[in-house]
């Protein structure tokens, strides 16, 4: 091989390799300590929850799609200020993210693991004043509030919702006797990183975007509520996971795997029928046929996927559609 | 003994027109030339020797084995094509090293054959040079030397001498000679008599397709004394050499073209000896092109046909 | 008479065509090469395809009066009729166009050509000519065809009165449609020596220019760009010779120049490259 | 597929197929690389690193020129859609593809390579993997430039990277199937490039526009079905062509890809290997 031959291949080489180690360092200083940090919060969750979700909160409140949702929906901003008046947690500021475990099968229990930096004397101050009792578990301090019956039309429940503070910088939400077994599995480890399964989709898609969604759904479908139609449609599915990057835009991607191929296959078709139905009845308004055309299904053998986009100027629409909601003046009519 | 080259009933057509007809022939070892006017069929011929075309009835084998769709064959064969293509962007050296790679030698070997090759035809000095800055006279030994780099037993030289100066002639015709005597066999095709002459008495006549003689070139060559022969000199000072030529025995006419002499001769021996001098001496300026148009030759063929 | 015919050469004493006339032997010459193959001359035939589909709807509507809501006949049918006669003018620029010059370069023919009382306009011009000839094969003489048809199946000029500028716009869409393509050919084509290297640069410049437009058109969200591709230049171009709205946003003045940069350049590169002995009368 | 058979006397071995591809591979890598056709390729893979150059020039100068909701990453998804896989990939493919063994043809030089002792299908192999290399070396960094350039817009390298894996893999891919498509129609047919071009802007056009299993006859089925980008959906007709096509799965892609390179190359050694090149003087 001539040396001008080579290198002009070394130097092609040079580029794609430079490329390609950019990409991977940003990829891991990017993904990897978040991932190392949900691991933690993972510890608390039980490995039999039907679903687990999480949401980087400072990113989503940070991205320049919620302050236009802000801006767009200024009633949220109410409950935001009850809270931070009564435990002193500012949402915006003070949560860092979020890991969410939910019992699907018909109990109504789930707990929510905070992180972030939280006035432990105002919280116990708000919650004994909600008539709350303190109670140490496993080693952790919890507050456990009075318990009151919920009832979902088919059975009722006794719900005592607690606050359990789980170490540094570690909150957890939820029913008194879920979050004394979130201490127990921390310790026992059967906490969900002992089911490889649901872990194999975790870490699929936690790096992927500011929040994440992953499911048993045969577990999630006993529901007590769900219609008949939405079980019979989900029957096929086995698991599903979805995650989204919230930035200027929410882009996200929806995965589900079906328990066969067949399965797969049907669930895609009706995933195609729906997209392209969606797009042809879309109407003319470009912002929601940008939003349409950034639907596309694929998938292959038992996974379905369904990727997406909420541009901003959706939300310029949605605005608007509120807007002239809100307002009846003579053009609310058309 | 095999022969080295061994045609039974050879046919070739390209569509209607008839490129081979019916040839029978065998080539012993030692230098043998193949003569014949343009179109003949003399490239034909050897694009059948080289496995290049397959014949379309006959067969043709080569030290007894079928040349067509047979590379191993191409370890005993070094080809010399007639047309003046090349890598141009590449030197000499790369070039014949290339190729000589292709021919099975690891890096180093292939270096060295390529080098020695390289010295065989005199080409040392411009081996580095690109081949796109060659004269005609260096490509045509180029080509000679991608043909010898493996050493081969059998060489097939397709009008290894067109376009060369006097002086590159003398050379090649000496190295050809030279091949032959250290045991080499040689297929050697020209439209030139002479030419063929002083490389071997051995010929293969060759005309519209058809083998017409073979043998001893002593015949065939006082049938072309009695025609005149007909030799086109590009040269830097051409009425120069027409008054050296003026007053030379044998010389029947003299024509002037731009920059060329046109000259009829009927001692042809005499002529080119007289003009190898002349260039060698650089009397009359360098010599940029020597060609013979095959009337004459055409004139011999015709008298064959006939008689 | 003497048994011996006199053997020398004689010089030709005919008339001789005038100079400014020989692009005609080099038009004809080279459509005699053009035509002379069967590749072309099936492409040429499938071009007509698209005219006897639409010779069908006029036919039907024509026909079946209610047939006019699903495919009535109007100016767009003529002028949706020319932009998909581009495909084939496409295939017929590329196969028919790639070696006109390009290949009498090859073959050193140029300088030889041009030796002769043949001026270097005159060669250009045949050149030119017989890929237009073939152009106008795939585009104006289907559409005029199909106007024809219009007209003859319709028993009126009903068509012809309530959009009286149709003919003048589809002989000036069509004309558009052969000139600048075979302009850009001929010009690319004095450029190489190897016809395949033409064909691509000519694919090239297209395609490139029209995945150009795609990416910026929807990176900015905007058909403004359409300029950017040499296609939908002619696309918006057609739109205005037809008094339709158009399907882009850019302006077409705009279009219209940039096609007549094109021209310009076109006539630039061959004015430099096809370069030989002139003849002057 | 022949074998050189050792002769008595004959040189080395070691001049099976895949050590004489590899000797062939080597003879023609830097012959290729250094031919104008380099420029061509180089101009088609610089042209998306080109619009990233100016849309980030415009963009530090703060010009309004995305669209609201268009951020880096899509603009890199619609160029490797626009420019890479529709474009590129295969019209840099017909362009060497074709010309593989055409070129030594066209040039006369085929003489040295087919009297050599090796295979014929070498020669094709040989050459192929030389174009594989050419091409993927120019055209991969282009991509990743662009990425390097596009993907920060709005975007994050790290959100984006595993799909430029994917992009990778890709290119290489298509490369590699369309290149073996193209070394097969270039040892076919006579012109190469025509059916080249039909195919790519033609036929895969057509299939992939038609409901039923036509589309499996194109590369690009397969091809744009590893396509981690969303596919830019111009027109309704688009959309319901992916509504009824869908997505191939990745196994299907594989074994589709790889059929084509597979056949392709087995068609491409076996008509060279029983070819007669005649060349012309």
């Amino acid at each position: 091989m001539a040396p001008n031959t080579r290198r002009f291949l070394f130097g092609s080489a040079l580029v794609v390799a430079a490329g390609l180690c950019t990409g991977l360092v940003a990829y891991y200083s990017g993904v990897l300590p978040s991932r190392q940090v949900v691991r933690g919060e993972l510890a608390f969750i039980p490995a039999d929850v039907a679903a687990v979700a999480y949401a980087d909160v400072r990113q989503i409140m940070d991205s320049e799609f919620r302050q236009r949702l802000r801006s767009a929906l200024p009633a949220a901003g109410s409950e935001k200020d009850r809270m931070l008046e009564a435990t002193g947690i500012d949402i915006e500021r003070d949560i860092d993210a979020v890991v969410a475990g939910l019992q699907g099968d018909g109990t109504p229990g789930g707990i929510a693991i905070l992180r972030g930096r939280f006035d432990r004397s105002r919280i116990e101050a708000a919650a004994l004043q909600h008539g709350a009792v303190e109670e140490q578990y496993g080693g952790y301090a919890m507050l456990v509030g009075r318990p009151h019956t919920f009832d979902d039309g088919t059975s009722s429940h006794r719900l005592a919702p607690s606050v359990a503070f789980l170490g540094d910088g570690l909150l957890g939400l939820g029913d008194a006797d879920e979050l004394r077994r979130a201490i127990d599995v921390s310790v026992s480890g059967e906490s969900l990183s002992a089911a490889p399964d649901m872990m194999r989709l975790i870490d699929d898609v936690s790096g992927t975007g500011d929040a994440w969604f992953v499911a048993r759904v045969a577990r999630m479908t006993r529901q007590p509520g769900l219609p008949e139609q939405v079980q019979n449609q989900l029957a096929g599915v086995e698991w599903l996971a979805a995650s989204a990057n919230i930035d200027r835009s929410v882009r996200g991607r929806v995965r589900a795997e079906a328990r066969d191929d067949r399965s797969a296959e049907d669930l895609r078709a009706v995933v195609n029928g729906a997209v392209a139905a969606a797009r042809l009845f879309a109407g003319q308004d470009q912002r929601v046929t940008a939003a349409l055309n950034s639907l596309q299904a694929s998938g292959s053998g038992r996974q379905v996927e369904l990727a997406f986009e909420l541009p901003p100027s959706l939300l310029e629409l949605l605005e608007a559609r509120a807007a002239a909601a809100m307002s009846p003046g003579p053009a609310a009519g058309h | 003994m095999t022969p080295v080259i061994s045609a039974a009933h050879v046919s070739k057509w390209y569509g209607q027109v008839i490129g081979l007809n019916d040839v029978s022939v065998t080539v012993q070892p030692g230098i043998t030339g193949l003569l014949g006017p343009n179109g003949a069929g003399k490239s034909t011929f050897m694009k059948l020797v080289t496995g290049q075309l397959q014949p379309d009835k006959g067969s043709l084998r080569i030290f007894g084995e079928p040349v067509w769709r047979n590379p191993g064959i191409y370890h005993r064969i070094g080809f010399c094509p007639e047309q003046d293509a090349f890598y141009e962007r590449m030197t000499g050296r790369e070039w014949v090293t290339a190729l000589a790679r292709l021919g099975g030698m690891d890096e180093r070997r292939a270096r060295d054959a390529a080098a020695e090759a390289i010295a065989r035809v005199d080409l040392e000095e411009v081996a580095d040079r690109r081949i796109g800055g060659y004269s005609k006279g260096m490509r045509q030994r180029i080509k000679l030397a991608q043909a010898i780099v493996h050493d081969p037993e059998l060489l097939i030289l397709d009008e290894p001498l067109s376009g060369m100066d006097p002086l590159g002639r003398r050379r090649a015709i000496r190295m050809i000679r030279e091949w032959g005597r250290q045991g080499r066999s040689i297929l050697v095709s020209s439209h030139i008599l002479h030419e063929i002459e002083s490389m071997t008495a051995n010929v293969l006549l060759i005309s519209s397709g058809r083998i017409l003689a073979e043998g001893d070139v002593h015949r065939i060559r006082d049938l072309i004394d009695e025609h005149p022969h007909t030799v086109y000199i590009r040269a830097a000072d051409p009425r120069g050499l027409g008054r050296e030529f003026l007053a030379h025995p044998g010389v029947i006419s003299l024509r002037f073209e731009p920059n060329a002499l046109v000259v009829e001769t009927a001692a042809p021996d005499a002529f080119y000896e007289r003009l190898t001098e002349l260039a060698a001496s650089g009397a009359c300026g360098p010599i940029e092109e020597l060609t013979s148009p095959d009337d004459n030759l055409q004139a011999v063929f015709k008298y064959l046909v006939r008689s | 008479m003497s048994l011996v015919h006199d053997q020398s050469y004689r010089r030709y004493t005919g008339a001789r065509r005038p100079i400014g006339r020989a692009w005609i032997v080099i038009l004809r010459t080279t459509l005699g090469a053009l035509f002379a193959r069967r590749p072309l001359i099936g492409l040429l035939l499938l071009s007509w395809v698209p005219f006897l589909v639409r010779t069908v709807q006029i036919y039907v509507v024509e026909s079946y009066p209610q047939a006019v809501e699903v495919l009535a006949v109007s100016p767009r049918t003529f002028r949706d009729f020319i932009d998909f006669q581009g495909l084939f003018a496409f295939f017929v620029t590329i196969y028919a166009g790639s070696g006109l010059i390009a290949g009498d370069r090859r073959v050193n023919a140029l300088q030889i050509y041009l030796s002769k009382p043949l001026l270097r306009t005159e060669y250009i011009a045949g050149k030119l000519g017989a890929l237009m000839v073939c152009l106008a094969l795939v585009t104006l003489v289907p559409a005029v065809m199909l106007l024809i048809m219009q007209v003859l199946m319709a028993g009126n000029l009903a068509l012809h009165r309530a959009a009286p500028g149709l003919l003048p716009a589809v002989l000036l869409a069509s004309m558009l449609r052969i000139v600048v393509p075979a302009m850009v050919m001929v010009a690319l084509s004095s450029l190489s020596t190897s016809s395949r290297y033409v064909a691509v640069m000519y694919a090239g410049l297209l395609f490139v220019s029209e995945a150009l437009y795609g990416v910026v058109a929807r990176a900015t969200g905007s058909t403004r760009v359409a300029w950017l591709s040499l296609p939908r230049n002619l696309d918006v171009v057609t739109d205005a010779i037809f008094r339709l709205p158009s399907q882009h946003d850019a302006p077409v003045v705009l279009s219209a120049l940039v096609l007549i940069a094109f021209v310009v350049a076109s006539i630039v590169v061959l004015e430099r490259r096809v370069r030989g002995v002139e003849v002057v009368a | 597929m022949e074998q050189a058979t050792p002769r008595p006397g004959a040189g080395p071995a070691g001049t099976g197929v895949l050590a004489a591809s590899m000797r062939v591979f080597d003879l023609s890598l830097g012959r290729m690389l250094w031919s104008r056709r380099t420029i061509f390729t180089a101009l088609v893979a610089g042209l998306p690193v080109v619009v990233a150059l100016v849309l980030r020039t415009l963009l530090a100068f703060e010009v309004p020129v995305m669209q609201g909701g268009v951020t880096g990453p899509v603009v890199f998804g619609l160029m490797f859609w626009g420019f890479v896989v529709r474009f590129a990939i295969p019209v840099l493919a017909v362009f060497y593809g074709t010309a593989l063994i055409a070129d030594e043809v066209e040039d006369r030089t085929i003489t040295y390579l087919f009297t050599r002792p090796i295979p014929r299908a070498s020669v094709v192999l040989g050459k192929y993997l030389a174009y594989l290399v050419c091409a993927t070396s120019v055209l991969l960094p282009a991509v990743v430039l662009t990425w390097l350039l596009l993907a920060p817009i709005d975007g994050a390298l790290a959100a984006s990277f595993p799909d430029l894996g994917v992009d990778l893999v890709i290119v290489v891919v298509g490369f590699v199937a369309y290149g073996a498509l193209f070394a097969a129609v270039g040892t076919i047919f006579d012109r190469p490039l025509l059916f080249g071009l039909l195919f790519v802007f033609g036929w895969e056009n057509l299939a992939l526009a038609l409901p039923g299993q036509l589309r499996r006859a194109s590369v690009a089925h397969y091809l744009q079905g590893l396509v981690p980008h969303a596919m830019p959906a111009d027109t309704p007709l688009d959309v319901l062509q992916r509504a009824m096509t869908g997505a191939p799965g990745v196994l299907e892609c594989a074994l589709g890809l790889g059929l084509v390179t597979v056949v392709g190359l087995l068609i491409a050694a076996r008509v060279v290997s029983n070819r007669e090149y005649v060349l012309e003087h």
